[in-house]
């Protein structure tokens, strides 16, 4: 164990560190990103395990341990996240979760996914903050509150209709 | 004879003096992998293959250098295939346009750093990673790819967000890594640490075997070898007594992360009407 | 660079001597298990089976092996090509490589030089390097069978995927008593825990451990009644429906390899390896007891073998939610029960016979399942409705 | 006796206890079930103080007081805060009152409050009311006492506005507790200028501000501040008296008592009649010997109490609402009360004035509960109507609350032989005696002809109560339905009990001087022989008879609209405009003050934390661009900040 290899094998931990940003960052399916992240800590791990060999003792190794550990519960959490958003999307898209952006903002135009038209039945609040009775909301606000209540007015109408086909369809 | 030589009166002696710093080699090659990945990065849509050859080729010259910096030892070799074939894995995995191709790669470059971690003595750790991650983590993940895939290639695998930025983020990233780790700096003089007891407990109290006693210099070569990072008793020794409560605590996060996991993944109850 | 490989040759020698060995004896040997399967098979179902090609039939195997290496190789249009050639030696390699820490003949745990009847001695974690080799097996089925571009490769081995991440649980969880007991992960400090009399032997002290180690190895393996990734009748071969030629054969080998390796185990960690009454151990000993010991050893091999073939022809198949059900239902929670009764008579010092007891917990536990189903069933209900009640079928 | 300091602990604990249970009974579980501890624990309660009370009084000790000591719950320094009881005569009087009546008044509550949805609320806080009632009563120290004074008015608080959605219970109950509010703020003061002024003298040297106020503790240091500081003791004793006459509700601060009825009637009976609104005159009983040392304040309380009972009483005269003419009636007696304290002022009668006060307070106790609950009856009945305007003649109706009201009046009118005539007439008596001082006799005089004047009035306005509701044509209101009958014998049993009381114990407890003899042995009062002039009895007979014929006869006359007494009966109805004078001169400048400071609140204030919000406002809406809600954004943005910090750290040598 010399000098140059401690040099070499960091170096190696940082370049598969480097590699698993890189592929966080542009990759888009879920689970690619999230194997990025592993080959981050897998990097993380080769440098610690080094250390460990260098100093001659344990503490590299148990720190590379709990790595694991951890690696391991990201693993089962963020697979059955996975799952779940993929019944939700039929997708692994990354983009097509951008419900927390700014509403200003314009949509993706790249972020087109199948089943997007599939709409959630889940009301839009308006931003909080202002009292839209009190005050004159500014006219920047102003499109966003009709846009939302519009969205709310036409789910409820739809689920409404909905509910009547159901009904329809068990009559039949 | 031992089969695996590990002379603990033999230890390499390091020092600050000792160190001659290669930072121009290592800089380009820093350079050459970040092109490299930058020029592979560009599939894109229309698949640019004479840009991906020429990333290759950058990366072919890279390996090149690598392998001409270190000496023309066995194990010293081995050692470089092994970190090659890791960066080639990892590379080969963000690049694949295929979502399976890629989870291969990821666990090619994890089986290869896996060799090393063989080579630096932490067979436990290897062993363990080579489990989880290659034998569990990612067939779990080619499992649900292999379920989402559909039949042709979706938008999302092959068109990437920023590969520009991203490759020029992570090449200043890991430049700032090499540098620091090509810095001159004081390293102190290491050697086998003999005055570290490694349990509070006292000798003989575990079951199995008895616990052996605080490393001492007088002791022969064979007695000093049980002591030796790498053997995965002592290994398991200092983790169940020096680092107690750390693990319990792990154990405990593995637990809660289970339970997490069924709950996130249960289907949403039926509406019952 | 040579300079350094003359340095390492006298670990080298013996290490490449072992891998020859290997290499030359283990297609050999699965080509024999063809054999002898089907010899047994016929037996079984009261024909003669084989007998036209050589004395008995015993050139048999060596025609076969001809006949599938002629073969032509037949590539179908719509497979991923790289990945559908890469799996079948993957799937080999795994399988090959995990023998390089297990010992075929009688090694001391001293380790004098020379040639010793295995390829890396002295591994720190060698049951564990066994364990994480054999998880990467799963790459060659998956693999294969996703590159097949075909629904039955596919389901066969996803089918395969689950099977095989589920066992690896019960299996090493079930070795550990093993390694509890003998205090170290190394196959032969194990093997050499064992010597002595008969009664050293750990399935008399593990019995749940054995029976545990043994179910989940033959699911492991895809071996009946476990053989859910290739069933045929329903998944027309699973994940080598698309393979011919020299492919399949790889694979088939593979599966082979597979049953040699889990039937090492099982004599190695069990049955006392190559120790027998009257026998001295390894260290030191003369050529012929050596050769006692390998005799001893592959005797106990070919039992486990044999049981293994017969076991194909005395079980059906388990459905798959039953398949599911025994591994993290019945296996999971013995293996655990095991291990904790070692863990406290090892913690507490207790005398080594109260070990015994645990053999009492399968029996429990069978009645415990059997009267469940029985109550079930006397309540009118089918059998599946009883099966529902036990929590093996699910409606989702 | 090492058993009373132990049993007499039970008297506070046990309704604390039937508190807890029934608040835990109104969060969840069986509400209809709430009485049953409230009503065990209250009779648990009065039986242990009366078992104290008889074998205190057998008990011949020399110091005449007991501390019982309970757990020091702080110490800090030298400040300890414990909590024990002061055991002695005076307290133990009214302490059998409080848990006697209280445990009568929670078993008519049982039928009086039956299916109402706060059933066990109610008897939470009622519990909750006698808990600190009896730790007001038994505290050793001033600075307790206030903190259970503030207790009982937090528990009147949520029993005026028990039926807190009808608005004016809730503004009753406002009322109520702030007017206490500026009472009790002098008290306070009070308190604070006593403790810091024995802190000053050579008793309170080296004592914590705790020790410091001990009642024992004030009396030593009282004699010494006399002389040292005889105005600032005057003033301190000022103080204290505002806090007793707002508790009790003496003039100026009369107003509250009769909106208070707006709560359930055993309430009114309880706490509003028999129990908290005495709580002023114990305190000045308790306080006696620091007062007797300020004669000027005793006659300023004098004076104010016989104000309170005349205005009182003519306000009673003019009130159409059953239980107002009650609250007035309650009034006018506390004022009674404050007059015999106030005859305190002469010396020697200082233990002659409390006793007559203390046996006055406890027969008005009794009859005037009862008379409250036959107002409950007759509420009960008539559907919630109380107006007498609206009912008459119902003594058929109600046969069994007419004779329980008509005791209960002829108590309270005066009549012969009855409870109120033998106490009232001990009052008179003191003022007779106190008028015969050389120095203040002047005022006693004075003081007397209004006690007459008000014992005319009183029987008065009983009588024409009385007769008005049960006599004359019978008419029930439409409210009252078809199912208008007596109450349950769950109401009717209670009451008999406190009958008994307003029948037999005047005649039991003040001409044999037991009252006497008993309160006397508190310790710095001493028995003084007093008799009382036959001649007084006979004449406040035959006011008490003529009141009662002029109540009669006008009883069933048409309101008096005409005559010369229309403006004064204007006057009568309306308060005599003391409310209208309050809301005038207080209440409307303070609206006035926050409606000003509300304008700047909102046009001021409001405006510069508007600017202060919109800032971060705007800047927010520049940074807005780059919430993308896309992870691989928000990660880029991590990544670039992570190079160039690592950039940063590695170059930082070469800058």
């Amino acid at each position: 164990m010399n000098h140059s290899e401690v040099q070499n094998l960091l170096v190696l931990g940082g370049i598969l560190f480097a590699i698993g940003l890189i592929g966080f960052l542009t990759r888009r399916s879920l689970i690619l990103m999230f194997l990025s992240l592993e080959t981050m800590l897998s990097g993380v791990s080769l440098n610690l395990i080094v250390f460990s060999r260098y100093h001659q003792n344990y503490q590299g190794q148990i720190l590379a341990v709990m790595v694991l550990t951890i690696a391991a519960c990201e693993a089962a959490i963020a697979l059955a996240m996975v799952v779940s958003l993929y019944r939700r999307k039929a997708t692994l898209d990354v983009q097509a979760w951008d419900e927390l952006s700014e509403t200003i903002l314009p949509k993706d135009p790249q972020g087109d996914y199948p089943g997007m038209d599939k709409e959630e039945s889940y009301p839009k609040l308006i931003p909080a903050g202002l009292d839209p009775l009190a005050k004159p909301v500014p006219s920047s606000m102003q499109a966003t509150i009709e846009q939302a209540s519009s969205l709310h007015e036409s789910k409820l109408n739809e689920s409404k209709t909905s509910s009547a086909v159901s009904e329809v369809n068990q009559r039949a | 004879m031992n089969p695996l030589p590990i002379d603990p009166k033999n230890l390499p002696l390091v020092s600050g003096d000792e160190f001659q710093g290669n930072l121009s080699q290592i800089l380009l090659l820093v350079i050459l992998l970040g092109t490299a990945a930058y020029l592979l990065l560009q599939h894109g849509l229309v698949k640019s293959k004479m840009m991906a050859a020429s990333g290759a080729a950058l990366f072919a010259v890279a390996g090149l250098m690598a392998f001409t910096s270190i000496p023309m030892e066995l194990e010293s070799v081995v050692r470089m295939c092994f970190s090659i074939l890791a960066v080639a894995g990892g590379i080969a995995f963000i690049t694949a346009r295929e979502p399976v191709h890629a989870a291969l790669g990821f666990a090619t470059a994890v089986l290869s750093a896996c060799g090393v971690l063989f080579m630096q003595s932490a067979y436990f750790i290897a062993a363990a990673t080579m489990i989880v991650y290659a034998g569990a983590t990612i067939i779990i993940f080619l499992f649900v790819l292999m379920f989402a895939q559909k039949a042709k290639l979706q938008q999302y695998d092959v068109q990437l967000t920023s590969p520009v930025i991203a490759a020029a983020v992570a090449t200043s990233l890991l430049f700032a890594i090499a540098w620091s780790v090509s810095e001159p700096g004081e390293i102190l003089p290491v050697k086998l640490d003999l005055t570290r007891p490694y349990s509070l407990a006292a000798p003989g109290s575990a079951p199995g075997e008895a616990m052996p006693p605080v490393p001492d210099p007088a002791m022969s070569t064979e007695q000093l070898a049980e002591f030796t990072p790498g053997k995965t008793s002592g290994l398991g020794r200092s983790m169940f007594t020096d680092y107690l409560l750390a693990i319990e605590l792990a154990g405990t996060v593995l637990l809660v992360a289970t339970i997490g996991a069924i709950v996130l993944a249960q289907k949403p109850e039926r509406d019952p009407s | 660079m040579i300079s350094s490989l003359l340095e390492y040759w006298p670990v080298l020698w013996p290490a490449l001597a072992a891998i020859a060995v290997i290499l030359a004896v283990v297609p050999f040997l699965g080509l024999y298990m063809t054999f002898i399967e089907r010899k047994v098979a016929a037996y079984v179902q009261d024909r003669v089976g084989p007998n036209r090609v050589g004395p008995f039939g015993l050139f048999q195997a060596v025609a076969d092996g001809i006949k599938i290496f002629l073969k032509e190789q037949l590539i179908p249009d719509h497979v991923y090509t790289a990945l559908y050639f890469i799996a079948p030696s993957f799937s080999l390699i795994t399988a090959m490589f995990a023998l390089v820490v297990m010992p075929f003949g009688p090694v001391a745990t001293d380790y004098q030089s020379g040639f010793r009847f295995m390829v890396a001695p002295g591994i720190d974690i060698g049951i564990l390097m066994m364990l994480a080799i054999s998880s990467l097996s799963a790459y060659g089925i998956i693999v294969g069978g996703w590159a097949s571009n075909n629904k039955y490769s596919i389901y066969g081995a996803i089918r395969s995927c689950a099977q095989f991440i589920s066992y690896e649980i019960p299996l090493g969880m079930s070795i550990l008593g093993v390694v509890a007991i003998a205090g170290s992960l190394n196959i032969e400090r194990i093997v050499a825990s064992q010597s002595g009399s008969i009664l050293d032997w750990n399935m008399f002290w593990q019995p749940v451990a054995m029976l545990v180690f043994f179910t989940s190895a033959l699911a492991e393996t895809n071996r009946l009644p476990f053989d859910l990734p290739e069933c045929e009748q329903e998944l027309v071969g699973g994940f080598h429906t698309e393979y011919s030629g020299i492919k399949f054969v790889l694979f088939f080998l593979a599966e082979y390899t597979h049953i040699v390796t889990v039937s090492f185990l099982t004599a190695l960690l069990f049955m006392g390896g190559w120790h027998f009454p009257g026998l001295p151990g390894p260290s030191g000993a003369s050529t012929t007891v050596l050769l006692l010991g390998l005799f001893v050893l592959l005797a106990k091999v070919s039992l486990v073998v044999m049981v293994i073939i017969l076991l194909r022809w005395a079980l059906p198949r388990f459905r798959f939610d039953q398949l599911m059900g025994l591994a993290w239902k019945g296996l999971i929670p013995l293996a655990l029960a095991n291990l904790v009764g070692v863990a406290i008579v090892l913690t507490l010092g207790l005398p080594k016979h109260l070990l015994i007891a645990t053999a009492v917990l399968p029996i429990l536990a069978a009645y415990y399942s059997a009267s469940k189903f029985n109550a079930s069933l006397a309540e009118g209900n089918t059998l599946r409705n009883g099966l529902r009640t036990q929590g093996a079928v699910s409606y989702e | 006796m090492p058993n009373l300091d132990s049993l007499i602990w039970f008297v506070p604990i046990a309704p604390m206890l039937g508190c807890i249970v029934c608040a835990i009974l109104s969060f969840r579980g069986d509400k209809h079930s709430a009485h049953v501890p409230a009503i065990v624990s209250l009779l648990v309660a009065a039986a242990c103080a009366l078992v104290v009370l008889l074998q205190w009084n057998a008990d011949t000790s020399s110091s005449g007081f007991e501390i019982a000591e309970g757990y020091r719950y702080l110490q800090i320094g030298n400040t300890s805060l414990s909590l024990s009881l002061r055991i002695d005569t005076l307290c133990l009087t009214l302490l059998t009152v409080v848990t006697s009546i209280s445990a009568m008044i929670a078993i008519y509550s049982k039928g009086y409050m039956h299916d109402d949805p706060g059933y066990a609320r109610y008897f939470a806080v009622f519990c909750g009311f006698v808990f600190s009632m009896t730790m007001l009563v038994l505290s050793h120290n001033l600075l307790m006492m206030y903190a259970f004074w503030e207790g009982v008015g937090t528990c009147s608080y949520l029993l005026i506005g028990y039926w807190f959605r009808k608005p004016s219970a809730a503004r009753a109950a406002t009322k109520a507790f702030l007017v206490n509010r500026v009472a009790d703020t002098a008290f306070l003061f009070g308190i604070l200028m006593l403790g810091y002024a024995i802190g000053h003298t050579d008793v309170g040297a080296g004592q914590g501000w705790f020790a410091r106020l001990d009642f024992q503790n004030i009396f030593n240091a009282a004699p010494v501040l006399a002389q040292k500081h005889s105005g600032l003791l005057s003033l301190i004793a000022l103080l204290l008296m505002i806090g007793a006459i707002g508790k009790s509700a003496q003039f100026p601060f009369h107003v509250w008592l009769p909106d208070a009825m707006e709560g359930p009637t055993p309430v009114s009976a309880l706490i509003h009649a028999a129990t908290m609104v005495t709580a002023g005159v114990y305190l000045m009983a308790r306080l006696a010997p620091l007062t007797v040392l300020t004669p000027s304040v005793l006659i300023t309380v004098a004076w104010l109490g016989g104000i309170t009972s005349l205005i009182a009483a003519i306000m009673a005269l003019y009130q159409d609402d059953l239980k107002r003419v009650l609250a007035y009636s309650t009034v006018s007696q506390l004022g009674y009360l404050f007059m015999a304290l106030g005859a305190g002022a002469v010396k020697d009668l200082m233990t002659v004035a409390v006793v007559a006060a203390m046996f006055h307070l406890v027969t008005h106790a009794f009859f005037k509960a009862l008379l409250f609950l036959s107002a409950g009856n007759v509420m009960h009945a008539m559907g919630d109507v109380i107006d007498m305007r609206e009912f008459s003649g119902l003594k058929r109706v109600l046969p069994k609350t007419n004779i329980l009201f008509a005791i209960g009046a002829a108590a309270l009118a005066g009549v012969p032989l009855l409870a109120g005539f033998f106490s009232k007439d001990g009052v008179l008596a003191v003022l007779l005696d106190a008028s015969s001082d050389t120095m203040v006799g002047s005022h006693f005089m004075a003081l007397l002809g209004i006690g007459f004047v008000t014992a005319f009035l009183t029987a008065v306005y009983t009588s024409k109560a009385y007769f008005k509701t049960f006599h004359g044509p019978e008419k029930v209101p439409a409210a009252a339905g078809h199912h208008a009958h007596d109450a349950s014998n769950v109401m009717l049993a209670p009451m008999a009990v406190l009958a008994v009381g307003a029948l037999l114990s005047g005649a039991l407890l003040g001409p044999t001087g037991k009252i006497s003899e008993y309160v006397s042995k508190t310790p710095l009062l001493h028995h003084h022989e007093h008799s009382e002039p036959m001649w007084l009895l006979v004449a406040s007979s035959i006011i008490a008879l003529a009141g009662i014929f002029v109540g009669y006869t006008i009883s069933h006359k048409p309101a008096v609209a005409q005559g010369p007494l229309k403006n004064f009966a204007e006057f009568g109805r309306n308060r005599l405009y003391i409310d209208w004078l309050y809301n005038v001169a207080i209440v409307q400048p303070m609206l006035s003050l926050a409606r000003f400071l509300e304008w700047i609140d909102t046009n001021i204030i409001g405006a510069i934390t508007d600017a202060v919000a919109d800032l971060p406002r705007l800047l927010g809406l520049a940074g807005q661009r780059i919430q993308t809600g896309r992870v691989p954004a928000y990660s880029l943005l991590t990544a670039v900040g992570i190079a160039a910090v690592a950039i940063w750290i590695v170059t930082r040598a070469s800058w």
